[in-house]
């Protein structure tokens, strides 16, 4: 398991393989990368977060997902700093026997780091600096996660 | 050590205009929810029912217990990913 | 849209980038990255493929998916020839606005590549050379994209 | 052209032992299912149901509809990704 919290971009590849490897037991590995979006009179934005907090969160929802879906490895990256359109955010890598598990892991590691992981977004635009709100989705994105006990 | 360091961020670290403060735990203050009522009275936006808490970087409820020594943080919805 | 067939490995960092590049409507990157896993007695696969109608397919199931998921962009790439256990077979990449089509379509592309493509893998094993027999699990994966006309 | 190429992939291929002819449609034979029987003769791997068949590099059926000119293929289940 790889949590990392970093101002510098990631390369999806070399991550990948730090994970796969030496080994030949993983079948899939799925992944999910973040970027940020364009907008008009939006020109860049500061992510910000909670040091030992955010660390401590990655690394519990990356083992909770280890666990419910059987995963033979995860990488969370989140960077942090100025960062603009265009540029990516996040990686999320799930590593597992068969696809099915690391492309539902997946989704659930992203779903939960968006509403549990301590990051806060502020967008700098041409008409000042606005604190990005959170959104109801991901609220609902992560909830369907708890409504079953299983993913099927 | 009898004190709690106090961390707020993003938005609620704007409006309160600190990033962090020490405070000797008064008497009485046991759980999340005494301190933040108590704390809303110099810094308002903590009443605001959307503001979050942590304690020792784990979120937390009002009923969750507070001591000594503890790091408790207050701050928005997340908006990371 | 890309599709491509290939011997060598692929760079999932520079594919994402070619996708992303230039442009910053695109909010997530889903992406699967199939690998070739090891068991006792097997040294390596032979992918054969049906060169023409594996692209005209290939080309024909990411189509699919950028009208039904909305993508802003897909890439497809499956590797031929003579594969060893840790090595990469197969990258999928669904770019999106917004990452519940980007993940979705990931799923999908995988599942409908699986099934239609025209590839065979033959393992080379130390009891001689077996052609893998296709999995009814990989066509009930695809089914499950049939059974609703939309995904949810 | 009057004929139809007709390709053999993986163990369908082996098991036939080519893995490209060229056929002059014989009168009568004008689906897939049809040429698929009449080749079946000679190459009894093509009777088990598993074997599927393209025309034109698109997957068909045993009443799609075949021409002098066309690319036939069988092959076993697909086993990408």
């Amino acid at each position: 398991m790889l949590v990392r919290v970093q101002t510098e971009p990631f390369d999806i590849n070399d991550e990948i393989k730090a994970i796969t490897q030496g080994r030949d037991d993983i079948g899939g590995v799925g992944s999910f990368v973040g970027l940020v979006r364009g907008a008009p009179g939006f020109y860049s934005l500061t992510l910000e977060h909670y040091p030992g907090m955010t660390e401590k969160t990655l690394e519990h929802i990356a083992a909770t997902a280890i666990t419910r879906f059987g995963l033979l490895d995860v990488t969370l990256i989140h960077r942090v700093g100025t960062l603009k359109p265009g540029d990516s955010i996040v990686l999320v890598l799930a590593a597992a026997s068969h696809r099915a598990d690391a492309l539902a892991a997946t989704e659930f590691l992203i779903d939960w780091l968006k509403t549990d992981a301590p990051f806060w977004k502020q967008e700098h635009t041409t008409t000042g600096a606005i604190w990005v709100e959170a959104r109801d989705s991901d609220e609902k994105a992560k909830q369907k996660w708890q409504d079953c006990s299983n993913h099927d | 050590m009898t004190t709690v360091r106090i961390l707020y961020f993003a938005a609620a670290r704007e409006k309160i205009g600190q990033s962090e403060e020490e405070l000797a735990l008064p008497p009485g203050i046991a759980n999340l929810g005494q301190l933040r009522a108590l704390l809303a009275r110099r810094h308002p936006i903590l009443a605001q029912a959307s503001i979050r808490g942590a304690v020792n970087q784990v979120f937390a409820t009002a009923d969750t217990p507070i001591a000594a020594g503890d790091e408790i943080a207050f701050f928005p919805p997340t908006t990371g990913g």
